[in-house]
């Protein structure tokens, strides 16, 4: 049922090839260079590892663009034999995000993890590992070689968290910790059935095989896989590791994480459902079922993220919140609208990304300025930190889905699908969650202008001053945010052309 | 005859093996618990080497070896540890 | 995609923007060179504006496409109801910054009131030139959170209290517009929306949900547009300092809904369309309703700014009474209400800040024999409350005229009573008012005080004030020469209307 | 039937020791009962025909990760309160429906499990039909570092990353992290040093060398070498530093550096990516695999950035 | 499916529960550990079980997954050990402050810093 198995396909030109392959080992060998002490290999390490990404995505996505979907065979082993890349619109798109996010947030990071010095020698290799596991998952076409990407990622994210020091630091990291390596085994075993099942691994070709699968074991295979996913992608009810752990990391490793680690298991969560099962296994339910609990991530998030008292746990929560969207467009696959649910659902993968990344890394400075983020001490935030609180309140905007913001245009595109897919309820949830989003930021902003002193007597000095590439960061992030609400439509083709394959409703 | 043999010998070994288990459980002390670990160690052994036969895996034997040497470093990571009050007990 | 000429509407919306970054970047310390700045923008963008409007008297076209989505574009176009509404902005734009500048002198936060002020400016004129409703809705939303930062400009609890209720009727209301939008994209299709009739096609067994997607616009608009029962906000947001009522009442945001209430009639739907789904008659009776409700609470009004706002709440009804009853003249009495109250209550505003900065006065029964100490200021006051009760030949007259004039001729006479009844109230809340100024003796202690404003001040807050005064009574008396918002209502209707 | 006894005895003692790894009141039973849970879980391997793994499970599953369970509650023990006797378990209420919901667990996996077909033309089918063009005769081997080339690659950055985590929350080097120098004293150990960690070093190279053809490879060495190492440092030969040595970098980075670098230098030569230019290269990227694994094993065991050697 | 396999996947299955059960309830990281170690331990027995170990070699596919794996929970159980000694170093405790799961509930209105 899904396009890319149903197209001819190919290998591109090597070139195309040498690039995917090095927007995964770059990274990976400038984790080793970084490890080498002194400066220079770190700082080798972190250009050549994160530099060159944009430039090489840029021929993989014209190679995709005009030639669609490709594999490329690692090792010349064809699957099921071997492990297979696999890259298609979607993953292009993941793959841009990992570079334009993991690259701001880095040179973010930079200022306070120097390279090869200090914690910047702590800090560098695992970031550039763990820039190179997200590009790998991304990539990867096999189920037990994503298991492996899957660790790598929690294993380079939450020594990064760890990193912060705090106890409450460490105490989120090792419930993460615990709970992800519960999300693997369960991921796991599922795998293991599913091996067992179709006598391969490969995530594109498991679908030829489920029809004869027995239902009982496709169905726990699936349901393991799928519950081990959901919990590392913080879905609610599973999110319980996902605020602290955010909250507490060091300002760019919170934007990355909010941004792109929780978004790998939502990504393979969509590979699974809308690549792997094929149509005769009767999915309709589970992805009812996964819609609803995407609702109530998006209710239950936007609520908390209302009743917390820490800039970085409001933007937490509102990850929680957020990552329901994601999932509210699965009901909508056997749809007429299908393809606009999926434009609008990668779009707010997109600019939920830029946007939630630019407000960790504006609350980031805040906090190094003010010395704390609590909502009360932001009080006159527009005098003390201006830029800051400009980043914060445009990726607002884009969170709260108004215009203009790439936010805005997602939040169109799923109100037009759920509106012409006739599902009502998820009308319903998508009004209640901006509306939910547009409180719990304006309740922010009303406490940056807050003057509880109307005397002014609090010196200005009291702010410590921030390195402006660091402010410019955060500025950056937020005006990419702004700018995905102008130059959709080119975005949204390439977006379209990679749409699962639509299903025709049992 | 020998394969009847051999997996009757096995067999035995895993139950004296249960016996160790036992020890380990109850203790009472850490000597005890210690020494059945070690005679654990010898017993897998001997089990691997069965099994070498039964199974017909030559290659246990080197797991056979493996174990012998490993045996070393269990004990010594044992004889590393402090008694305290719990295990006195 | 084009950034030239063609381009103009595009060019006056960033005018405004630019000032607003400029603002921003000089930070609070630089006040000569803001105000400077904030000068010259208002006036750049008032040239312009005029440049156009000759250019379309000459036949010159305008638009601006950006595509944003598949079948949906940003598109900024100017037509004659844009320029009505553009030219009265940026004119009060220009106004209302002068006021500002002595209204707000010495008190903190300067920059950042100038800057939201001009990106207030921005997404009006984005309404106003706005090509279809997808366009008409983002900027609706960015005046939202425009409005917003003035509305807690004084950062107190009330304000922010304020604040709170304004964003919750507003984004409710754009939720309920961004549901309508999409429904009506669902039925009609790709293509712009503000095309005379282009509804009428697939009209036909799509009534009812036409006329749902009418009610859900409807509800959108009449929350900036304070129709009842969605108009609570306003008064509350009296809160904020003088020149943003004005802003709210006068040049943005209240406007803002009124004109997406004609332009919905008018131009997404078309009046015949909309009267033959008996949408119109909703709209007229709604706005009936609010009319004689905001008079009669205005009436209970100790507050000054107060008894105003619930004024605004009545008065803004009249365009869409006007638009909604449908004649000719109707129509014309509807729109040249879109100027001439926005010139009349401007002035009404900054009389109540002059009030309220010179002695502090705030409430209706402090400002017995003003008329002596303020001279000026009550005069201006006078002239805004007669043309508001429509006192023949001020402003309100031409319109209550000609409402009641197209009324007869749409054959719904029952307007007629609604305005006889809402001129009595007018004048039951505003004569008071204008008694207690001129018969009233000054108080013993008022006679000792001396008012708090210097002498720039004084300048800065009487000249706003005389120059929009003099312009509403303008619109009155010289309502019969070409130039007048009436002559260009007329032309507006004659050329474009049903 | 004798065999189905042994096999039943056997599984009887692994679920036995699993459940008292979890039961047991003293925490450091249950750790007991894990290690005597992997001699056991050893056992099965060698009964379901799996020497690899075997092997693998001996060196890391009971050796490495026994120690170093061992020890990390010594230093606990040692640097804390003794909570280790504190209340084991959480809220009674919540205990009884997770009990029901993993047995429900167990029983759908169970079952499921059982359902499974044989399915024909599995990937492990065709691994054995095309072994010849990797050029080893261990067809794990053959998995591990031909068709799967890529898992034991990004297994390597896994291992990697290990380290650098534990390297970046061990903030501050604290002495007698390890257990004390005072074995050092006792006569019998270094006689049993001097054996071990030579013979150590010769099972690591025998099952590198083997691996090609029998059981064995880069892990199983690794392991057995991290092994040796893990003696030295239990004995007080070998102590925590708070800095890694260049040579130390360089070993824990050779494994993934010389693979990916082989990989990237066959395809910049026209070949696919991480395709092994025959044998030698096997070898190659095997032995440099087996020196960063053992390295690393021992670096995470001393929970350290890096070693030195004790005055 | 031969007994011996019927036997090793009903051990696998009963292996992972265990382990399951024991990670939910367990308040000692140290133990929560050994028991996500025990979960590993009965998916690698299913692979190997269900790749056909009971009758002659296995799959070699799924060994090499569960030797994969194995070196993988190794890795994990060294930092998590590494991230423990920390968290004991900070807090004085080798308890997550009470219950794994129903704590971080509690979490999510409770600021700690």
């Amino acid at each position: 049922m899904a396009t890319p198995l149903q197209t001819p396909l190919q290998t591109h030109s090597t070139m195309t090839s040498e690039a995917l392959v090095a927007v995964i080992f770059l990274p990976l060998l400038g984790a080793c260079a970084a490890v080498m002490p002194g400066r220079f290999p770190a700082r080798l390490g972190i250009v050549a590892g994160l530099l060159p990404l944009p430039g090489l995505l840029v021929a993989v996505t014209l190679a995709v663009w005009h030639d669609g979907p490709a594999w490329l065979e690692l090792g010349g082993w064809a699957a099921p034999l071997g492990i297979r890349l696999f890259v298609d619109p979607l993953a292009v798109l993941m793959l841009w995000m990992v570079a334009i996010i993991g690259g701001i947030a880095a040179a973010h990071a930079w200022f306070d993890f120097p390279p090869g010095t200090g914690t910047g020698q702590k800090f560098w290799p695992l970031w550039l590992l763990l820039i190179s596991a997200m590009n790998a998952l991304f990539l990867s076409a096999d189920l037990f070689n994503l298991y492996v990407c899957l660790e790598l990622v929690t294993l380079t994210a939450i020594p990064l968290i760890a990193l912060a020091g705090s106890k409450t630091a460490i105490r989120a990291s090792m419930r993460y910790l615990l709970l992800a390596l519960l999300a693997s085994l369960l991921y796991l075993l599922g795998v293991a059935l599913l091996y067992n099942a179709t006598g391969t691994l490969d995530l594109y070709l498991v679908s030829d095989g489920l029809g004869a699968a027995p239902p009982m074991v496709v169905t726990t295979a699936l349901a393991l896989i799928s519950l081990g996913l959901l919990l590392k992608g913080a879905v609610f009810p599973l999110h319980i590791w996902l605020p602290q752990a955010h909250a507490s990391a060091p300002g760019p490793v919170s934007a990355v994480l909010s941004a792109l680690v929780v978004k790998t298991a939502i990504y393979l969560l969509y590979r699974l459902w809308l690549w792997s099962v094929p149509a005769t296994v009767a999915a309709e339910g589970a992805l009812t079922l996964l819609a609803v609990l995407g609702a109530g991530a998006l209710l239950y998030g936007g609520v908390l993220a209302l009743l917390q008292e820490r800039l970085k746990l409001v933007i937490a929560y509102s990850t929680v919140a957020q990552l329901g969207y994601l999932l509210l467009i699965l009901p909508m696959a056997s749809s007429s609208a299908w393809p606009i649910a999926w434009q609008g659902g990668t779009y707010q993968l997109l600019s939920h990304g830029l946007a939630k990344a630019a407000m960790f890394l504006a609350a980031a400075n805040i906090l190094h300025g003010l010395g704390s983020d609590r909502l009360s001490d932001l009080q006159r935030l527009d005098q003390r930190q201006p830029l800051s609180l400009f980043a914060l309140a445009m990726a607002g905007v884009s969170i709260m889905g108004l215009p203009p913001s790439g936010g805005f245009l997602a939040k169109w595109l799923l109100l037009e699908a759920t509106w012409r897919s006739g599902q009502w309820w998820l009308l319903a949830v998508l009004v209640a969650g901006s509306l939910l989003a547009a409180a719990y930021v304006f309740r922010i902003l009303a406490a940056t202008l807050r003057r509880d002193d109307p005397t002014e007597a609090r010196p200005a000095a009291e702010t410590r001053s921030i390195p402006a590439a660091q402010t410019a960061c955060a500025l950056l992030l937020a005006l990419l945010a702004l700018a995905a609400g102008f130059a959709a439509a080119p975005l949204l083709e390439f977006i379209e052309a990679g749409t699962p394959g639509t299903w025709s409703s049992p | 005859m020998m394969d009847w043999v051999l997996s009757a010998t096995a067999l035995v070994l895993l139950l004296n093996l249960g016996v160790g288990m036992i020890r380990v459980y109850r203790g009472p002390t850490p000597a005890d618990r210690m020494l059945a670990a070690l005679l654990f160690g010898t017993t897998t052994v001997a089990v691997l080497l069965v099994l070498a036969d039964w199974v017909g895996l030559p290659a246990l034997r080197d797991v056979a070896l493996l174990f012998v040497m490993l045996a070393a470093i269990i004990s010594v990571a044992f004889a590393g540890l402090p008694t305290t009050d719990e295990e006195e007990r | 995609m084009s950034f030239g000429w063609q381009a103009l509407p595009l060019h006056i919306i960033l005018v405004s923007v630019v000032t607003a970054i400029l603002i921003f970047a000089l930070g609070e310390q630089r006040q000569h060179t803001r105000t400077l700045l904030n000068l010259a923008g208002a006036l750049l963008k008032l040239l312009l504006i005029l440049i156009m409007l000759l250019a379309i008297q000459a036949g010159a076209t305008f638009e601006f496409r950006l595509p944003l989505l598949p079948g949906l574009d940003l598109l900024l176009h100017a037509d004659r109801l844009t320029m009505l509404f553009a030219t009265l902005s940026a004119l009060l734009w220009l106004v209302t910054t002068v006021y500002a500048i002595g209204y707000l002198e010495q008190s903190p936060n300067r920059a950042r009131f100038f800057g939201f002020f001009s990106l207030c400016v921005a997404a009006t004129m984005g309404v106003a030139s706005a090509g279809n409703l997808f366009t008409f809705f983002i900027f609706y939303e960015l005046l939202t959170l425009a409005t917003w930062p003035l509305v807690v400009h004084r950062g107190t609890p009330e304000a922010f209290a304020a604040g709170r209720l304004y964003l919750a009727y507003t984004l409710a209301g754009g939720v309920l517009l961004l549901i309508g939008l999409v429904w009506l994209h669902t039925l009609a299709g790709a293509g712009d929306f503000i095309i005379d009739g282009s509804l009428a096609p697939i009209a036909a067994g799509n009534e009812n949900a036409l006329r749902g997607v009418f009610v859900l616009l409807m509800l959108g608009f009449g929350v900036k547009a304070a129709l009842l029962p969605l108009h609570s906000w306003l008064p509350r947001a009296m809160v904020a300092p003088a020149p943003v009522s004005a802003l709210l009442h006068a040049v943005a945001v209240v406007k803002a809904g009124a004109f997406g209430l004609v332009r919905l009639v008018q131009d997404v739907f078309g009046f015949e369309l909309a009267a033959s789904l008996g949408l119109t008659d909703l709209l007229a009776w709604m706005a009936a309703a609010t009319i004689i409700y905001g008079s009669v609470l205005a009436l209970k009004q100790n507050d000054l700014k107060r008894r105003l706002a619930y004024s605004t709440v009545s008065q803004v009804s009249y365009i869409a009474l006007g638009v909604a009853t449908g004649s000719v003249l109707a129509t014309v009495g509807g729109l040249v209400h879109l100027v001439n109250q926005g010139l009349t209550k401007i002035t009404l505003f900054f009389c109540a800040g002059n009030y309220a900065e010179a002695y502090g006065i705030h409430k209706v029964e402090e400002l017995d024999g003003l008329g002596e100490r303020m001279p000026v200021t009550s005069v201006c006051f006078t002239l805004g409350a007669l043309g508001m009760i429509g006192v023949p030949p001020l402003a309100g007259f031409i319109t209550k005229w000609h409402l009641g004039a197209g009324a007869i001729t749409a054959g719904a006479p029952w307007v007629i009573a609604v305005l006889v009844a809402s001129t009595l109230l007018n004048a039951a809340y505003f004569l008071p008012i204008v008694q207690r100024i001129w018969f009233r003796p000054l108080p013993e202690e008022m006679a000792q005080r001396h008012d708090r404003l210097g002498r720039i001040r004084r300048a800065a807050l009487i000249t706003p004030t005389v120059f929009v005064a003099v312009a509403s009574l303008g619109a009155g008396l010289l309502a019969g020469i070409p130039g007048s918002p009436l002559f260009w209502v007329v032309r507006l209707v004659g050329v474009e209307g049903p | 039937m004798i065999g189905l006894a042994i096999d039943s005895v056997l599984a009887l003692g692994i679920v036995w020791m699993a459940l008292q790894t979890v039961r047991s009141d003293s925490l450091f039973q249950a750790m007991l009962m894990f290690i005597v849970f992997g001699l056991l879980m050893s056992l099965a391997w060698a009964r379901l025909h799996a020497p690899d793994l075997a092997l693998a499970e001996a060196a890391i599953g009971a050796g490495i990760t026994g120690a170093l369970l061992l020890v990390t509650w010594r230093r606990l023990q040692v640097h804390g309160p003794d909570d280790s006797n504190g209340p084991r378990l959480m809220t009674r209420w919540l205990a009884l429906p997770i009990a029901c919901a993993s047995a429900l667990l167990v029983i759908i996996i169970g079952w499921t499990a059982l359902q499974l077909p044989a399915v024909p033309g599995t990937a492990g089918e065709l691994t054995l039909q095309r072994l010849e063009d990797i050029g080893v005769s261990n067809p794990v081997t053959g998995v591990l570092l031909g068709f799967r080339a890529y898992d034991t690659l990004m297994e390597m950055a896994v291992l990697l990353a290990a380290w650098l985590g534990a390297r970046a929350v061990a903030t501050e080097f604290r002495p007698g992290v390890l257990p004390g120098p005072a074995h050092a004293e006792v006569p019998l150990v270094g006689a049993l040093l001097s054996l071990v960690v030579p013979i150590s070093i010769l099972v690591a190279v025998y099952l590198l060398q083997a691996g090609g053809s029998a059981p064995g490879g880069a892990f199983q060495g690794g392991a057995v070498l991290a092994a040796g190492g893990v003696l030295l440092c239990l004995t007080g030969r070998l102590e925590a530093a708070a800095q890694a040595s260049a040579l130390e970098r360089v070993g824990v980075i050779l494994g993934l550096a010389v693979f990916s670098l082989t990989g990237l230098i066959v395809m910049a030569t026209g070949g696919p990516m991480l395709a092994l230019p025959g044998v030698w290269a096997i070898y190659l990227v095997e032995t440099a695999l087996l020196l960063s694994i053992a390295l690393t094993l021992v670096l995470l065991f001393a929970a350290a950035p890096g070693l030195r050697r004790a005055p | 499916m031969n007994p011996t396999a019927v036997i090793y996947v009903l051990t696998a299955a009963a292996i992972f529960g265990i382990g399951l059960y024991g990670l939910l309830v367990s308040r000692q990281i140290l133990r929560q550990l050994l028991t996500i170690n025990l979960m590993g331990g009965g998916i690698f027995l299913l692979l190997i079980t269900l790749g056909g170990g009971a009758e002659g070699p296995p799959d070699p596919v799924p060994q090499a997954m569960v030797l994969t794996g194995i070196v993988i929970a190794v890795s994990a159980t060294a930092f998590a050990l590494a991230l423990l000694l920390r968290w004991q170093e900070l807090s004085g405790s080798s308890e997550v402050d009470g219950d794994a799961v129903t704590d971080a509930v509690t979490d999510a209105l409770d600021d700690d810093e």
